[in-house]
């Protein structure tokens, strides 16, 4: 066996027992200080390797694990207790902490124009999903959260980079607080008043 | 009832039944705003919330809509919705005289409008508006997701991966010995002996010094009886007795005392017998 | 993707997410009635599939499961060595062995006046360091114990002669007064005694 067959084996055989998604760092410990670079490259040839089976080795918030192809779903989803639904406050709230993370409470509040029930953000950290980040320096010290690698992992994602659409929403100042956006159209409007006619 | 047609792009949200909870499904203990929303207001949050699906009915892009066509709307809905209860209908009601008045103000010419304009207050909704939506939009977006536990799986039965954490334990020579020492020393027998400690007694002073004031008739320092070659303890006891024995020949009338200035020497001199 | 291909990704899917070992039926079923003719040439692919590989399809007792090569399976469980300072309690039953033994664990704890925990003694005889060494023909036949070789290697030492004698030790100041040994006994006492000796 070649030294690289090997190493691919010895990493898909860690990988597969492993009860929790690795790191390279951990990976290459509990293989017995493996250089990191050929772990690399092994990881890269086991995702070429299953990329057409019926299992998938996937990196989530740069943690390995082995999960089954998404289009196998509907042969495994029959057995299975079916997730639970997040409500829509809840849905709403995670996709706000993710998609501006680090975020207060009273900073949701604002986007969502309504209050945001302790439970809900209870909800989404007894998930596992959303952490508490510190607190902000402003008066009041609010307490800031974010998404965790769980949640990265849950909703497959390889990091905050691929959450959907998030490039287009910041381009388009869709993340920006409001207060911003308006000084923002207000200027445009204010430069285009100025070489355009005045109406009073 | 009231009657809305269901949101348009956020099929994936299944809270207008109105169970109120964070997990569908799941009996309703939600926060207490939610539950009575969603009881009277078919699961819409508040009036933005409201606001904003009024806002999808116009069937144009966000940015677009007419925020006055957005006020008829809200306030038409708020007119049909007569058995609102009254703690729940405070934030729209109040949402709705904002609109009543926004509309007031748009509706003005331009040069009666207070400041700030309402052409800036509209901004302000309608740029709240896209966010939100934006923000249901990523929401819905995630949720379709292939969701671990829902779309893949992860392996059943995994072996687990252990590290067996073996001892090594450190000791060294000097720390065992060093331990054996102090064993020893700890519960050996301990003899406690008070040392021999040379001092002279106020009668071997009084005895010494009245014998050697004898054989001078001359100033003697106090220094000079004590005893030579005594060592520091010996001496500073010889001191100490020697004065108490100056002072007792001097009460006495058996010797005279003298001093120059203060912390200066002692000396001591016989009175002669005058007789 | 041919029918085989798919029907070989379903089985290795259904098999991977599985948490019980499967039978052919459980599986036929589970996937929706497949042929178990089919379902059985499947799992010989999947079995010559992985036999290179760091996992292994295998058959236990008619039921289907995936585990980790045989190879491999020393990479699951590995050992490893953390340092950790001998106890004071333990040092001083330690070394009245060595200048004494054979010696009785009564009588270690009238030589240390204090109670001797049994973990204590454990904990030397897991570091190899002390032996049981026969029993003391006396009322009772307590054990008796001994050091070992492996105890000599550690500290350097050709035999127990070697070790210093008391008179030695006081010369070099290692008898000290009673009252810094007490004293330190005391410092020793305030910080929480890691083999659990709890010297009375």
């Amino acid at each position: 066996m070649s030294e690289t067959e090997s190493l691919d084996r010895a990493v898909e055989a860690a990988l597969f027992a492993s009860e929790d998604a690795l790191t390279v760092d951990q990976l290459a410990t509990h293989l017995g200080d493996v250089d990191k670079g050929e772990l690399r490259e092994a990881l890269a040839r086991l995702v070429a390797f299953y990329s057409e089976r019926g299992i998938h080795l996937v990196e989530r918030a740069k943690r390995w694990h082995f999960q089954t192809a998404p289009d196998c779903a509907h042969l495994l989803r029959k057995e299975r207790e079916s997730l639970r639904k997040l409500s829509r406050a809840a849905t709403e709230v995670l996709a706000i902490i993710a998609y501006h993370e680090p975020v207060s409470r009273a900073e949701i509040e604002s986007i969502r124009g309504v209050q945001t029930s302790g439970g809900t953000l209870d909800v989404l950290m007894e998930a596992g999903w959303v952490k508490p980040a510190g607190r902000r320096e402003v008066p009041g010290r609010p307490v800031i959260y974010a998404t965790t690698p769980e949640f990265l992992r849950h909703f497959g994602l390889e990091s905050r980079r691929d959450l959907p659409g998030i490039d287009e929403l910041r381009a388009t100042g869709m993340l920006d607080p409001v207060d911003d956006a308006f000084e923002a159209e207000m200027a445009e409007a204010g430069s285009a008043d100025s070489d355009g006619e005045s109406d009073s | 009832m009231i009657d809305l047609p269901e949101g348009g792009t956020v099929a994936d949200f299944g809270d207008l039944d109105g169970d109120g909870g964070d997990w569908q499904g799941i009996a309703a203990s939600g926060g207490r705003d939610e539950t009575a929303l969603n009881l009277s207001l078919d699961g819409w949050e508040g009036p933005l919330d409201l606001l904003l699906e009024l806002a999808r009915k116009q069937k144009v892009d966000l940015r677009q809509i007419s925020i006055l066509d957005l006020v008829d709307q809200y306030l038409e809905f708020i007119d049909g919705a007569e058995q609102l209860p009254l703690e729940i209908a405070a934030d729209y009601l109040v949402m709705a005289a904002w609109l009543a008045y926004l509309k007031s103000a748009m509706l003005l010419p331009k040069d009666e409008q207070e400041d700030p304009s309402p052409e800036e207050l509209a901004l302000r909704l309608h740029l709240r508006l896209q966010r939100l939506g934006a923000m249901r939009e990523a929401a819905s977006r995630l949720m379709a997701r292939d969701r671990v536990g829902r779309d893949v799986f992860l392996r059943g039965a995994p072996e687990g991966l252990r590290i067996d954490r073996s001892i090594a334990w450190q000791v060294d020579w000097y720390d065992l010995v060093r331990a054996y020492g102090q064993v020893k020393a700890r519960n050996s027998p301990a003899f406690h002996t008070v040392r021999d400690r040379q001092v002279m007694t106020l009668e071997s002073a009084l005895d010494r010094v009245s014998g050697m004031l004898g054989m001078s008739l001359d100033w003697v320092e106090l220094r000079e009886f004590l005893p030579p070659g005594a060592d520091a303890r010996l001496r500073k006891s010889a001191m100490a007795s020697s004065f108490v024995a100056a002072l007792e020949l001097a009460r006495t009338g058996r010797a005279e005392l003298a001093q120059d200035d203060i912390f200066g020497p002692l000396r001591l001199r016989r009175v002669r017998a005058s007789a």
